[in-house]
């Protein structure tokens, strides 16, 4: 019982204008998770909802090939190296696991570049879930 | 914010949640589901953690729906007779047995909001606790306004990293589950 | 008495364990395997051997390892009871290899492959018991034999052979968890598991007799179904499906031994005789052992089929030891052990004329072999000795150790004891008489196929046992008796083959030698050396 | 009714006990596979909602430092952050075998699955 | 450096889960080889790291260097130690089972290197919290495995243990929770100063306490919160099942332990007699009802299942008894388990990959036809009814040591009692394998390809390696110091 799609009009050029809106916020709360409530998740969390958002709009597989999953894959997968990097890459600078101070920028400024890995993954995984559920299945 | 409120949305939340539980339709009960959410994202406000209250908006009432929509959507839709369900004493016996043992603790513990709880003490024997830690130091050490943010990165950063691989558990394991890998890199 | 470290103790145990290699790697060629098991039985023999003379000088040779358990450390120690155990089961080995192979071969038995590992690793287990220097280490070693025998029980893979194999396994391991218990109870009561010839220090005394009375039950009760004592004998009977030499050496000699053995190590260098007397323990276990040797006599009596007539015999004679054991004077302390290797001679050689007898004839049941001392006046010869040594006839081997039992009844002051003993030996030629009777001074049809009584005992009238005592045991499915061997050619002088011959005449000849001069043989030595050492009284 | 005196000041407490209440009920009595995620979901902002009001402070400020001030423990926030991250990613798993399960029997039924798996 | 290399253990593989996923998009069936890559580097880490334990004693680690308790702490002792070699040791043996048998795809290894960095990160971490997100890990990772059966039954089989399993974390959860109201803190050892400081009486910490175990009573699968693990091992994969059944109730009866005994401390099992006999007569109530159950069993996996749930009670009845005595011999049975049943269910594995059978009833005859695995499978059973000298039994003699020392005569009965149940069902199965007449479809011979010579050399190296542990298991006991553990 596959959904069929009523490409409304309204609807597309609606999500045409707000989604870049939507990418640009949530790009924001991610990186100003240092001074205000928001961070990476959240901010991840507002990118897949806008990329879900083209989906419910457009349809979700011409968003899929849209997009292209190796972009998605690339995002949180860059992510989780980046952060797995950070994670063991302290140690091997000499300081323990996950040690942020340690990276060459000020702490604040590292704790922003975990948030913004953090942002990649959520962004990517959750879309990818999007994605998988409403298009895995079937029996095929 | 006044008692009255609190207790409102209080009665709001545990209303929507019964009412989640005993609606038959799948589709209604998902969408009770996320004024659920809406309410729970409202409570996070009122106790004053607006990070929580910001996900809880953007996952309970967002992602959550749309992932439960697109099951159903997969899935069937169950809705044969009647609007409820209809009660389980087995079911509700155990569960109450439960909450028996947890509402007895309830008077035990210290009230909502406090300063006398244990968790808002922010020295204990001449030292700071991880709460007074936080508040105090925090900010000198890391710069870092929003202190959520400075104990989920740096201070209690290995659990992210522990998050961030749960995420991407979550994928794999779909992946794995509906079917293996193959999907990707096809067409 | 001096300790010596050496290897000899670890290397009796290592050769048979790793001839199960050397044996399985063999498996496709036939006269090389049995070399092996030959080759390790008298090398066995051999490094056992070599420690006797130093034993009987008061030396003990001790191999040491690493810890079992904490403060448990894993040290095997040839002192004079264990070299007794060892000595009796490896130098019985031989014969039983040879008598194996001439059986197996001679009935075309499957699986022999299977057969000559596990017997190799029952043997391994039986000198663990025999050299184990602390209870852990024989409760190793003794639920390896289990383990290792079982696959001989059940052999036949018919379904009274598994069904022997469970109840085996239950009982066993039953009894194995028991002497556990028991051990456990003794290491928090005194903090050491270790042999000591009189007893560990500080186990009994004080708050602790309750305790040390639990640990006796456990650990006497857990040996005792090895033992086969009344009332955890009956997988006894029932084991009896196995081939025949199994049934010899290790129903006979190895395991039900180690439980005697066992029950041995726990009077006189767990608890000693002085302790045991204290807790008041050894009086109720020498009724048991009473009650059960006049009852599985009884039994013994009504049982047709031949096997199984001499487990009862087995279960019987046992008792004979764990009464010595019990009666904890040196005199009847003596008789008891030194009864461990006249009953293993004896029984093993009326095993083994069984076992020829099946060969040759399939035949199992008494009442079928009347008439058969003419075909095989050899073997027949031998059960007849074997036969009257059993019942304690003075120059053979039965005679010395009932002799010491009997001082030793009447030492105890309990004439009552020393009755029952002469009871037994009056069922027991009321038992073996008819055999030998029959088999020489009867034909088959002036014969009455019944067995001595053919009555209901003691409600002993159901379960398998009986099935089979009925007519229907066939030894697991091997030779219909009534068109079998009877009407083979070459039915006079009909003996079986040298392989199974030699071994009864050795047997016998080692039951005759006990007798006629104990004093020559290193038996008797060793043992009375144990019990001065336990009880510092020179028998 | 002494009760409400006794509970003064526990409202959220009380809440929590019948949130996982409600939860663990939909968990054991809904036929519905979906419905008994949703059940876990209830069953896990209960207990969230228990985390995070011990850490409030009355009259307090989100913990968004400036300057000497009245802050509630950020430490629940934090870990509810994570749980809620965990229950999503579970809830997507769950989906997806459910998705799988559908696929393979047709239904969703918790009963009528257990009766074709009891036929094969 | 060294103590850093604890947290390195934990990204390694999650680092190199990624690879796989990543590397679908231009080749399949490549994630074993990352896998193996990945996780005999993490064994050899693990190994550098637990031999720095036994030279220097206890190892600790503050990440992202935040002084405790302000931060998460890793650490080492001799409770954990054990587990974690079992860990490095199971995860290679076990993928290279999987070469053959197991599920090929990518996204599989991805799973399976998850789980790995999910169950080392239970055992070395020290914070309750982050337990508990290692415990989500192990989860997901463990029920994605399950499922990748690829047939509906494994993906019910796996959603109804995600249902059950994520109750059981969340109730471990609430139990933090309570803590958390209680103390303020979540670093292991500061929990349990501050917990000693509110009082052993008090309701919140006795509340708290009761969630944890019970949560992680789901866990570790222990009567009768266990009813998600038989389906959940007969419905996967045998490569899967062998992973899971050796290492994933491990962990958590591991966490169990860790948070009795060093959060809770046994002063307060001392202080609340009622509560530690509970909990040891948890435990006594597994070891039989587990048993019975395995004995009614006609599925072999089902048997092997139950079976856990019974060898489970016995290691949470050594941690409740809470003596050293009886938690290093929880500690060996926890190690003694987890290869013994972990190589039960790839013998299993290779018997049903060659016959096609798995009813016990079907296992008529097979050690005849597969000699080596044969042995290989009753050598693993007798170890697990507790023959010496092979690794079951040491286990069970310190916990029933420790049970009699501890005056807790009555689950001493219970655990040598329970030899005789292990001993009926493992009886049972090894007649039938040697004894039984073999079913058409054994004795042709079988016609699986999937077998190969290295599947069943592992497990043979595992029958010999239970053996050979017994005797030495002993001699750890001084290097893991289980009283600095325990408190002194």
């Amino acid at each position: 019982m596959r959904r069929t799609y009523f490409e409304s009009p309204i609807v597309m050029t609606t999500v045409r204008l707000v989604a870049p809106f939507a990418l640009t916020y949530g790009a924001f709360v991610t990186l100003h998770g240092a001074e205000s409530p928001g961070g990476g998740f959240q901010g991840g969390v507002v990118v897949a909802a806008t990329v879900i958002t083209v989906a419910f709009a457009f349809g979700v597989r011409p968003t899929v090939d849209w997009v292209d999953e190796r972009v998605v894959v690339g995002v949180f997968a860059g992510g989780m190296l980046a952060f797995g990097a950070v994670t063991v890459g302290t140690v091997l600078l000499g300081g323990a696991v996950l040690q942020v101070d340690l990276l060459p920028v000020s702490i604040k400024y590292g704790i922003e570049a975990v948030e913004v890995f953090i942002g990649a993954i959520v962004a990517g995984v959750v879309t990818s879930l999007f994605f998988l559920l409403s298009e895995g299945g079937d029996g095929e | 914010m006044t008692v009255a409120l609190e207790l409102a949305l209080v009665v709001f939340v545990v209303s929507t949640a019964v009412a989640t539980a005993v609606l038959r339709d799948i589709v209604a009960s998902i969408a009770v589901f996320a004024a659920f959410s809406l309410g729970i994202s409202v409570i996070w406000l009122v106790l004053q953690a607006p990070d929580v209250a910001l996900t809880e908006a953007a996952v309970g009432a967002g992602i959550m729906s749309v992932l439960l929509l697109v099951t159903v959507a997969k899935t069937a839709r169950a809705s044969d007779e009647g609007a409820l369900v209809s009660v389980n004493p087995r079911a509700l016996a155990a569960v109450g047995l439960l909450l028996l043992v947890l509402v007895s603790t309830v008077p035990a513990l210290p009230e909502v909001g406090s300063e006398e709880a244990p968790a808002l003490q922010k020295t204990v024997d001449g030292e700071l606790t991880p709460y007074g830690y936080y508040v105090e130091e925090a900010y000198n050490e890391t710069g870092v306004e929003n202190s959520v943010t400075a104990v989920l990165v740096y201070y209690r950063g290995f659990d992210t990293f522990g998050e961030a691989t749960v995420v991407f558990s979550a994928v794999v394991g779909v992946l794995v589950a509906l079917g293996g890998s193959r999907r990707w890199g096809e067409e | 008495m001096t300790e010596v470290e050496s290897l000899r103790p670890l290397a009796a145990v290592a050769v048979s364990a790793v001839a199960i290699l050397g044996i399985l790697a063999a498996h496709r060629r036939p006269n090389l395997r049995e070399s092996v098991t030959l080759v390790s039985a008298t090398v066995m023999f051999g490094v056992v051997a070599s420690m006797v003379p130093g034993v009987l000088n008061g030396t003990v040779y001790v191999t040491r390892l690493d810890e079992v358990v904490t403060g448990v450390p894993f040290v095997l120690r040839a002192d004079a009871l264990g070299i007794l155990f060892a000595v009796l089961a490896s130098f019985l080995w031989i014969p039983t290899s040879l008598y194996s192979i001439g059986y197996m071969r001679g009935l075309d038995e499957g699986g022999q492959t299977r057969y000559f590992a596990s017997f190799a690793g029952a043997l391994s287990a039986t000198m663990g018991i025999a050299f184990a220097s602390n209870l852990v280490v024989l409760f190793v070693f003794y639920e390896l034999l289990t383990v290792s025998t079982y696959p001989l029980v059940a052999h036949d893979e018919t379904d009274e052979a598994r069904s022997a194999g469970r109840k085996y396994l239950a009982y066993t391991f039953g009894g194995g968890v028991a002497v556990l218990a028991g051990t456990v109870l003794v290491y928090v009561a005194a903090g050491t598991v270790g042999f000591s010839a009189g007893g560990i220090e500080g186990l009994t005394g004080g708050a602790g007799t309750n305790v040390a009375r639990l640990a006796f039950a456990l650990l006497a009760g857990g040996f005792a179904v090895k033992a086969a004592v009344m009332p955890l004998h009956s997988w006894l009977p029932d084991a009896m499906v196995a081939p025949t030499p199994v049934s010899g050496l290790l129903h006979a000699v190895a395991v039900v031994k180690s439980g005697a053995f066992g029950l041995a190590r726990v009077v006189l260098d767990v608890f000693g005789p002085d302790a045991i007397a204290e807790i008041g323990a050894g009086l109720p276990l020498a009724g048991l052992a009473v009650f059960t040797f006049i009852t599985a006599s009884v039994i013994a009596l009504r049982k047709d089929n031949l096997k199984r007539r001499l487990a009862y015999s087995t279960i019987a004679q046992l008792s004979y030891i764990v009464m010595g054991l019990a009666l904890l004077k040196p005199a009847a302390l003596v008789g008891g052990l030194l009864h461990v290797p006249a009953h293993a001679f004896m029984k093993l050689t009326l095993f083994f004329c069984a076992g020829a007898i099946h060969v040759e004839t399939h035949t199992d049941r008494i009442s079928r072999m009347a008439g058969i001392g003419r075909r095989m006046p050899v073997t027949m010869t031998a059960f007849g000795v074997a036969s009257l040594g059993m019942a304690g006839i003075p120059l053979l081997a039965g005679f010395v150790s009932k002799w010491y039992l009997l001082a030793g009844s009447f030492s105890a002051g309990n004439v009552v004891f020393a009755f029952a003993l002469l009871l037994s030996g009056v069922l027991n030629i009321a038992y073996f008489w008819p055999v030998v009777y029959g088999a020489f001074f009867e034909t088959r049809e002036g014969s009455d196929e019944k067995p001595v009584i053919d009555a209901n005992i003691g409600g002993y009238w159901s379960g398998v046992a009986d099935h089979y005592a009925g007519g229907a045991f066939t030894d697991g499915g091997h030779g219909d008796e009534d068109d079998g061997g009877w009407k083979k050619p070459g039915w006079r002088g009909g003996e079986a083959s040298p392989f199974v011959l030699v071994p009864i005449l050795v047997a016998v000849g080692g039951a005759v030698v006990i007798g006629v001069a104990p004093a020559t043989v290193y038996f008797f030595r060793i043992v009375r050396l144990v019990v001065e050492n336990v009880t510092g009284v020179a028998v | 009714m002494t009760g409400i005196g006794l509970f003064a000041g526990h409202q959220y407490q009380i809440a929590f006990v019948l949130l996982v209440g409600v939860g663990l009920y939909t968990m054991i009595d809904a036929k519905n596979l979906v419905k008994k995620v949703i059940g876990l979901n209830i069953f896990q902002v209960g207990l969230f909602l228990f985390l995070v009001s011990s850490g409030y402070l009355a009259g307090a400020g989100p913990a968004i430092i400036d300057g000497e001030g009245r802050y509630v423990n950020p430490l629940p926030h934090v870990l509810i952050l994570t749980a809620i991250v965990v229950g999503v990613s579970l809830t997507a798993l769950a989906l997806a075998l459910i998705i799988r399960v559908y696929d393979e029997y047709g239904t969703l039924d918790e009963e009528h699955i257990q009766e074709v798996m009891d036929g094969d | 450096m060294t103590d850093a290399l604890l947290g390195v253990v934990i990204a390694l593989p999650v680092i190199a889960s990624v690879v796989p996923l990543v590397a679908s998009f231009w080749r399949e069936e490549i994630g074993w080889y990352v896998a193996v890559v990945a996780l005999v580097l993490n064994a050899v880490l693990i190994g550098s790291v637990v031999r720095s334990f036994v030279s220097g004693g206890i190892l600790s680690h503050e990440v992202g260097g935040v002084a405790v308790p302000y931060g998460i702490e890793l650490a080492l002792d001799g409770l954990s130690a054990p587990v974690l070699v079992v860990i490095a040791v199971v995860s290679v043996g076990t993928l290279a089972y999987t070469r053959t048998a197991g599920p090929r795809s990518n996204s599989f290894y991805s799973g399976y290197l998850l789980l790995t960095a999910g169950l080392v990160g239970v055992t070395v971490t020290a914070d309750v919290f982050n337990l508990y997100v290692f415990i989500e890990i192990t989860g997901l990772g463990a029920y994605a495995l399950i499922a990748s059966g690829g047939d509906g039954r494994s993906a019910y089989a796996a959603l109804k243990y995600l249902l059950v399993g994520t109750v059981g974390a969340s109730l471990y959860l609430i139990g933090i929770a309570y803590a958390f109201v209680a103390t303020g803190t979540l670093n292991m050892a500061d929990l349990s100063a501050r917990l000693a400081d509110v009082g052993y009486g008090d309701t919140i910490v006795l509340a708290s306490f009761a969630f944890i175990i019970a949560g992680l009573g789901v866990k570790v699968a222990l009567f009768p919160l266990h009813t998600w693990q038989p389906d959940a091992y007969s419905a996967s994969p045998y490569g899967v099942a062998g992973y899971v059944s050796a290492l994933v109730s491990t962990v958590a009866a591991y966490a169990l332990g860790r948070v009795i005994l060093t959060v809770y401390t046994p002063g307060f099992l001392t202080a609340n007699p009622v509560v530690s006999s509970g909990l040891i007569y948890f435990g006594a109530l597994s070891i039989v009802a587990g048993s019975v159950l395995a004995v009614l069993q006609t599925d072999v996996r089902r048997l092997l299942a139950y079976s856990s749930v019974s060898q489970f009670g016995l290691i949470v009845a050594g941690f409740g008894i809470g003596n050293t005595a009886s938690v290093f011999g929880s500690v060996v049975h926890l190690f003694g388990h987890a290869v013994m049943k972990g190589a039960l269910f790839l013998t299993a594995g290779i018997i049903a990959y060659r016959f096609g059978v798995t009813r016990l009833d079907e296992y008529a005859g097979v050690a005849r036809r597969v000699p080596y695995a044969g042995a290989a499978f009753a050598v693993l059973a007798l170890s697990l009814v507790g023959v010496p000298p092979a690794i079951g039994f040491v286990g069970k003699w310190y916990v029933a040591l420790g049970a009699v020392r501890a005056g807790e005569t009555a689950v001493a009965v219970v655990i040598f009692a329970s030899t005789l149940l292990t001993l009926m069902y493992v009886a049972r199965l090894l007649d039938r394998m040697y004894y039984g007449e073999a079913p058409e479809a054994v004795a042709d011979g079988g016609g699986g390809t999937r077998v190969t010579r290295g599947m069943v050399a592992l497990v043979v190296l595992a029958s010999v390696a239970v053996v050979a542990l017994g005797p030495s298991a002993s001699a750890v006991q001084e290097t893991l110091a289980l009283g600095e553990v325990l408190g002194g």
